[in-house]
């Protein structure tokens, strides 16, 4: 199978909601495309759209919010592996209906933030893991239970078997969002949707768990969204990374170069305002003062006119910045930026050949 | 489990005990005594008073002497033999009295409770889905009707709405010509004719309440994650809503099971009273009425240790159907 | 700008505070009666001090005592036990823990304590005015016009416009709500301030801007700050020296540099290694740890560490280890912090 | 509003503001100095139900404290020719079409042959006006000035106006609903306003103090909970003695009805106190140096008053309805005390509601306060907390 055959394409998608105080652009024009086998990291403060796009993108947005505008495309691998696909709109879809259930949890399945509050605390793990595989797959319940044994064994939980009984309150952190894991895994999807799962855990258990997901990655052969404010994660974790603010994916590139060579000047205002140990330490007798992005986030019913990000941008041109939207430029192949600084230096590129 | 139970059923005793000792208190505060009252009543009548009579009851209750030895005796009465004293009112012992009227008064409570619940349970959880729907509206604003409207009110209203346009006389809990005889299957059917009325009456508040509860615990759930969780797993939204929000939001009303029989029970006597039903309620209130000292007391202590049974059932059942609490965990809670 | 250093500051060598076996369990209460079964020993005998003008950086996982020991700094926490001296301007070498209430509310006007949330630490129902003024107003330090004025500054030094004054905090974002809380806590002007996470609810832009701000006002103002903290980073960012915890003990305690250039303790090296660095060149070498942290209400025998440690002995399991100076101003809490060779995040350059 | 929305709500409801941008100063200052008062206020304006509510009960409220002139007649008084007549109806155009002001015919009594009954017939030749501020009955407006000032009536003693009829001993059946609400509708203010002191007392000791005292206000609350209200509050109005002043009664009734009502208050109040206690604006608070009584009043009582007025504006219907039933079942206020409840012991049996169903129109207006109260309270609650979305 090719490696770098697309899984998911976003194009151009807009999801907003209509609340009695104005409209919400959560996400406002995103293009993404989801290799298989590959990480994406999605990057952004909070407010930015990274979590609703990926809601979209199983259609569990939530009433007022509704998918306005533009496509997902699901490459869906055909099951005897051959290489052909079929491609399955899934804006197109009923979000209550069959076809959507059918892929979520089987074909893409999602890992959530809070592990605490991921599973219900009435039922045991086994109960909500045996459930999701009892769904996507024709086995009996002794058999759906032996497999959820043997995903809970392969997030490393300690003793399975007995696990398997115990209520979600009786777990740690970890523990618990490695039983989310485990649910989320428990019918091999292509794609891993995972919005911040370790935000809420300690560093040690963070760590843990994304070596876990980095290793079952290998195992199962899936591609994983991997949304995060986190940049460090996102280095770890990602090999192609999105940068997203205000709704829209502001530059995208491969994980290298979005750290060594960012374009954006929010990528690189976010970049040199986190504390890098390294230059902390070595650090004379003046203490290095951080860069950082002056003002913040404006309140999301504003509609900025020009690019939304001038207001902060350090770099920002008078007269163009805040008038013209910017597009989204192919610096090259591989890299795209959506900034009017380079629109003279790249007259629309090459668009890229998936 | 079971020194949850040992535990709650303990913290139970003392509180029956003030209860009982506050009966005794609230039967008492009338001035005057209901020996002399029922004697004067007597006189009045012109019947003849048997002193032999008199100093026996004086003797047998304590009368003559202080008011703890006087309830020392009452409650020994109570725990030992089950005796709950004398009604002067009716001239029997009290337990005659109460006995089956108690039962009668329980079977309407447990009725509207089941009418209660299979109303409420699925109309909460149909309003939580469908927030702000027209059917949400609707039922919110019955709901409010149905809280604003005492059951005495209601029931004033339907007996007239009754007997002027239907002709129908509601009240009572057997026809005429049944109120008499010995039990038989008509008397039975009869006796079902006359019940709905109450149990309706009284299950309309009761629903309205437990929607409200129901609704709002339901739309508690719905915005946690798992909920979410269970949706991304793939399962039909019928399959999501009753195995993850409606499994934990039921659990408050579940434990309703305790307290709602014996709210039934205690509001229900405003409502048999109006409705003339030979029952509980009116026996309490023409007691209290004409100082009827043992039988309200009675009374009292009996719907008192009810209401605290309930509360211990509801305990149990809840943590029988909710793990967190049997486990010992505060999460979520 | 008013000159806001302090009157006195002689450089003297003795720590501004010296924290000695400071130790706070909290009751585990059962049951009907509410028995005491247990205790959490949240901080266990923990020892450190800070120079004047320096920051400490208090790390560690949740649930590992920074938070409380903080809190004891300023009896916000009755400690249980131990010595917390303060030299104070006016009381002179106090040890806090015994002072009277009078004497408590006079430390407290020279300690100073920011909080992590910035929603929760402000009342909503009270102006800036009130809320940033609230201080001087109890403490008796001014009152009037003068308050106003020095409200109004306060609030032009933490970069909010005085005109704010009379608004709510409702009006303003998290950023700017942690501005408020530093002028709340530098209204009095502190020496010495506990910053409880004070970035960790912020965006990463908003955090930056904190986080020089701090920097800035302790320099201007000649502040000493215990920084508590869970990300690595920023704590390696602001502070002078470094204290690891690790249920309810201090672990490591060592400069800046050194701890993580140099870690002597195994738990502060996968701590380090667990940092997730926004660097995309591959890691050297990566240590996991197994398991799952110690309870503090049932903790292991021995030294505290010993089941997740991969460097464990014989010894580590029946002996809680000294808390030792291994080399000058680096103290380990470990049988073996002189014998182990472990690996930092980052190489120092060559002397 | 979504549930999973409001996981960027928090960030999301703040107000555009940038540090030291000019444009932050004009934007709306009046919304950013807008204390907890003021946002309370704006967002229960936006309530509809409540705003209607309110002003229904504003109007309830002004005829009980007005009612001397408000109402047509002395609520004593027994028109002797009229007893049990049904409402009267109100014409705008006579026989001959015309149209007029709101007249009424005058009235024949006769009586009903089997029934024996009084019925009464319209006498269309005879219009009697209904006019506005008219002499009638004297009164002393709130015991205090003599006047005979109605707000409406027809001003003729020959035929009274009875809107909603006379009871069976000619009484108008409106006046006596008019002064009935004084009683009715003020017993919920003062029982609630008794519970409220004490609920606050003893929460706020409870919650504050903990320990000890908790324990012993937590189970005195248990015990009085496993009294079932109604059984309890008939068997206290019981041992009321009949002969008592009705001003005594009347006060011994609301004490009661509070006896148990203060229970969920103080519970509230213990909740909110408890948590509020762990707030870190009110650690802060200590740490400023606020002193004990400072911290309770400044910073955590404001924190819950809007949760104790929801919790008594849902209180009082509660009240209501308890004197209601007391005073219909005789065990609570007597004739000739007028209250709603005290009118309903005339409608007790099928047979006089079946003849005069007028009676019955005391529970409209108890179902109406309650159901006013009600949405008031709803409006309250989601007005209550500013800060929480």
């Amino acid at each position: 199978m090719p490696e770098n055959q697309v899984l998911v394409e976003i194009k151009d998608l807009h999801t907003y909601f209509f609340l009695a105080e104005g409209v919400v652009r959560a996400v406002d024009g995103v293009d993404l495309v989801i290799k298989r086998r590959q990480t994406l990291g999605v990057v952004g403060e909070s407010g930015c759209g990274k979590s609703i796009t990926s809601l979209s993108l199983l259609r569990l947005i939530p009433p007022p919010g509704r998918i306005t505008q533009g496509e997902i495309l699901y490459y869906k691998p055909s099951a005897g592996d051959n290489g052909s696909v079929d491609v399955i709109n899934i804006t197109a879809l009923n979000p209550n209906g069959r076809e959507i259930r059918d892929i979520r949890g089987n074909q893409i399945s999602m890992v959530f933030q809070e592990p605490m509050t991921a599973m219900s605390p009435v039922r045991t793990v086994g109960q909500q893991i045996i459930e999701a595989i009892m769904l996507h797959q024709k086995v009996n319940k002794a058999e759906a239970r032996k497999r959820a044994i043997e995903m809970l064994a392969r997030v490393k939980m300690p003793k399975p078997e007995r696990t398997i009984d115990d209520y979600p309150f009786q777990l740690s952190g970890g523990m618990r969002q490695r039983a989310v894991i485990a649910m989320a895994l428990s019918c091999h999807p292509h794609l891993l949707i995972a919005d911040e799962p370790t935000t809420a855990l300690d560093v040690t258990t963070e760590a843990q768990i994304l070596d876990l997901m980095r290793s079952l990655q290998n195992e199962l052969g899936m591609a994983i969204m991997y949304i995060t404010h986190n940049l460090g994660v996102v280095a770890e974790m990602a090999e192609e990374v999105a940068v997203m603010y205000l709704g829209k994916v502001v530059e995208q590139t491969d994980v290298k170069t979005i750290f060594l060579e960012p374009l954006h000047p929010y990528t690189q205002g976010l970049l040199s305002s986190i504390p890098r140990l390294d230059e902390s330490i070595m650090r004379g007798e003046k203490r290095r003062r951080l860069q950082m992005i002056k003002g913040m986030v404006p309140d999301p019913y504003t509609r900025l006119k020009g690019c939304p990000f001038h207001p902060r941008c350090p770099k920002v041109i008078g007269d163009v910045c805040d008038q013209v939207e910017p597009a989204s430029i192919w610096v090259r192949p591989g890299h795209m930026v959506r900034c009017h600084l380079y629109a003279e230096a790249v007259k629309s590129g090459p668009a890229p050949s998936h | 489990m079971l020194s949850y139970i040992i535990g709650r059923l303990l913290r139970m005793i003392p509180q029956v005990f003030l209860i009982s000792i506050l009966a005794f208190i609230i039967v008492q505060l009338p001035p005057g005594d209901y020996l002399t009252e029922h004697l004067n009543r007597l006189r009045q009548s012109g019947a003849s008073i048997d002193q032999a009579e008199v100093e026996r009851f004086t003797k047998m209750y304590g009368l003559d002497q202080p008011m703890h030895i006087q309830y020392l005796k009452w409650i020994t009465n109570i725990v030992t033999r089950g005796s709950f004293g004398y009604s002067f009112e009716w001239q029997k012992p009290v337990n005659e009295v109460i006995v089956g009227r108690i039962g009668t008064t329980f079977v309407i409570a447990f009725l509207s409770f089941v009418v209660c619940w299979s109303l409420a349970i699925p109309i909460g959880i149909y309003v939580a889905v469908r927030q702000y729907s027209l059917a949400d509206y609707f039922f919110t604003f019955l709901g409010f009707i149905g809280l604003a409207t005492p059951g005495f009110l209601l029931a004033l209203v339907i007996m007239y709405v009754a007997y002027t346009y239907f002709g129908i006389r509601v009240g009572g809990l057997f026809s005429p010509e049944f109120e008499t005889q010995p039990w038989s299957w008509a008397k039975f059917v009869d006796l079902l004719s006359h019940l709905w009325l109450p149990v309706l009456i009284l299950a309309i508040g009761g629903t309205a309440n437990l929607i409200r509860t129901m609704r709002a615990t339901m739309l508690d759930e719905l915005r946690k994650q798992y909920v979410m969780v269970a949706r991304a797993k793939g399962l039909s939204e019928f399959a999501v809503l009753l195995r993850y929000p409606v499994r934990i939001a039921i659990n408050p009303i579940l434990s309703t099971f305790g307290w709602l029989l014996v709210w039934f029970f205690s509001g229900g006597m405003v409502v048999e009273i109006v409705l003339n039903l030979n029952t509980a309620g009116p026996v309490l209130w023409r007691s209290l009425m004409r100082q009827d000292m043992y039988m309200a007391g009675a009374y009292i202590v009996i719907i008192g240790t009810l209401t605290a049974l309930g509360s211990l059932i509801s305990d149990i059942l809840l943590a029988i159907v909710d793990p967190r609490i049997r486990f010992g965990s505060m999460e979520g809670l | 700008m008013p000159d806001l250093m302090p009157q006195s500051s002689p450089a003297s060598s003795e720590p501004l505070l010296v924290v000695e076996g400071l130790t706070k369990y909290f009751p585990i209460r059962r049951g009907f009666f509410k028995r005491v079964v247990g205790q959490v020993k949240a901080v266990d005998h923990v020892d450190f001090y800070v120079q004047e003008g320096e920051t400490l950086g208090l790390v560690g996982e949740s649930g590992c005592g920074k938070t409380t020991t903080g809190r004891c700094i300023l009896r916000a926490i009755e400690p249980t036990d131990g010595r917390i001296l303060f030299r104070d301007p006016k009381l002179g070498r106090v040890d806090i823990c015994k002072l009277d209430k009078e004497q408590i509310r006079l430390v407290r006007r020279n300690i100073r304590m920011i909080f992590q949330d910035p929603y929760a630490s402000l009342n909503p129902r009270m102006t800036l005015l009130d809320i940033v003024g609230a201080p001087l107003r109890a403490m008796g330090l001014a009152h009037g016009k003068e308050l106003e004025d020095r409200v109004a500054q306060m609030l032009q030094l933490v970069g909010l416009r005085p005109e704010y004054m009379r608004r709510y905090p409702h009006a303003f974002s998290g950023g700017q709500r942690q501005r408020i809380g530093l002028a709340r806590a530098l209204a009095p002007y502190p020496k010495f301030v506990v910053c409880d996470e004070p970035v960790s609810a912020l965006d990463v832009s908003v955090q930056a801007q904190i986080l020089n701000l701090l920097e800035d006002l302790q320099e201007q103002m000649g502040l000493t700050y215990l920084f508590v903290a869970h990300d690595l980073s920023v704590v390696a960012h602001i502070s002078d020296r470094v204290a690891v915890m690790y249920v309810g003990k201090i672990v490591e305690l060592a400069s800046t540099a050194e701890l993580f250039s140099s870690p002597k303790h195994p738990y502060t090296e996968a701590l380090l290694s667990a940092i997730p660095l926004p660097d995309p060149r591959p890691r050297e070498k990566r240590v996991l740890l197994t398991g799952e942290v110690a309870n503090p209400a049932n903790p292991p025998s021995g030294c505290y560490f010993h089941p997740r440690c991969s460097y464990a002995e014989e010894i580590c399991k029946t002996h809680e280890p000294e808390f030792d100076e291994v080399t000058p101003g680096h103290y380990v809490k470990c049988h073996f912090g002189r014998e182990l060779s472990l690996t930092g995040v980052v190489r120092m350059p060559d002397r | 509003m979504s549930g999973f929305l409001s996981i960027f709500k928090g960030k999301q409801q703040e107000p555009g503001a940038e540090v030291q941008a000019p444009s932050a100063q004009t934007k709306d200052e009046r919304f950013y100095r807008a204390g907890q008062w003021q946002l309370v206020w704006w967002k229960f304006r936006r309530h509809r139900l409540a705003n209607f509510a309110m002003i229904v009960l504003g109007i309830l409220y002004f005829i009980a404290a007005f009612a001397e002139f408000v109402s047509p007649y002395d609520p004593l008084h027994r028109f002797k020719d009229f007893s049990a007549k049904p409402p009267s109806v109100i014409y705008i155009r006579d026989t001959e079409g015309r149209l007029r002001l709101p007249f009424v015919y005058g009235a024949i009594r006769a009586r009903d042959p089997v029934t024996m009954r009084p019925v009464y017939k319209e006498d269309t030749t005879r219009i009697y006006p209904i006019k506005l501020f008219v002499r009638g009955d004297e009164y002393k407006f709130w015991g205090l000035f003599p006047s005979d000032l109605h707000l409406f009536g027809t001003g003729d003693p020959q035929m009274p106006l009875f809107i909603l009829g006379s009871d069976h001993l000619g009484r108008d059946v409106l006046s006596r609903i008019f002064y009935g609400a004084r009683i009715s509708l003020t017993v919920g203010l003062i029982g609630v306003f008794l519970s409220f002191i004490l609920g606050l007392v003893l929460g706020g000791l409870a919650g504050y103090f903990g320990g000890l005292v908790d324990e012993a206000v937590m189970r005195i609350i248990d015990v009085l909970v496993s009294l079932p209200a109604i059984p309890l509050w008939m068997a206290l109005a019981a041992a009321l003695p009949q002969d008592w002043p009705q001003l005594r009664t009347y006060f011994y009734v609301t004490i009661i009805l509070s006896i148990l009502g203060w229970t969920s208050l103080a519970r509230v109040v213990r909740g909110k106190m408890l948590s509020l206690r762990e707030e870190d604006y009110v650690m802060s608070a200590k740490l400023d140096g606020e002193s004990e009584w400072q911290i309770i009043a400044r910073y955590m009582l404001p924190g819950f008053t809007s949760y104790i007025i929801v919790s008594l504006t849902m209180a009082i219907p509660g009240m209501i309805l308890g004197e209601t039933a007391l005073s219909f079942l005789g065990i609570g206020l007597h004739p000739p005390t007028i209250s709603w409840g005290v009118m309903l012991q005339d409608a007790q049996n099928v047979q006089t509601i079946a003849q005069l169903p007028w009676l019955l129109t005391p529970v409209v207006f108890v179902i109406t306060a309650v159901l006013m109260f009600n949405f008031l309270g709803d409006g309250l609650r989601d007005a209550a907390d500013p800060y929480v979305t």
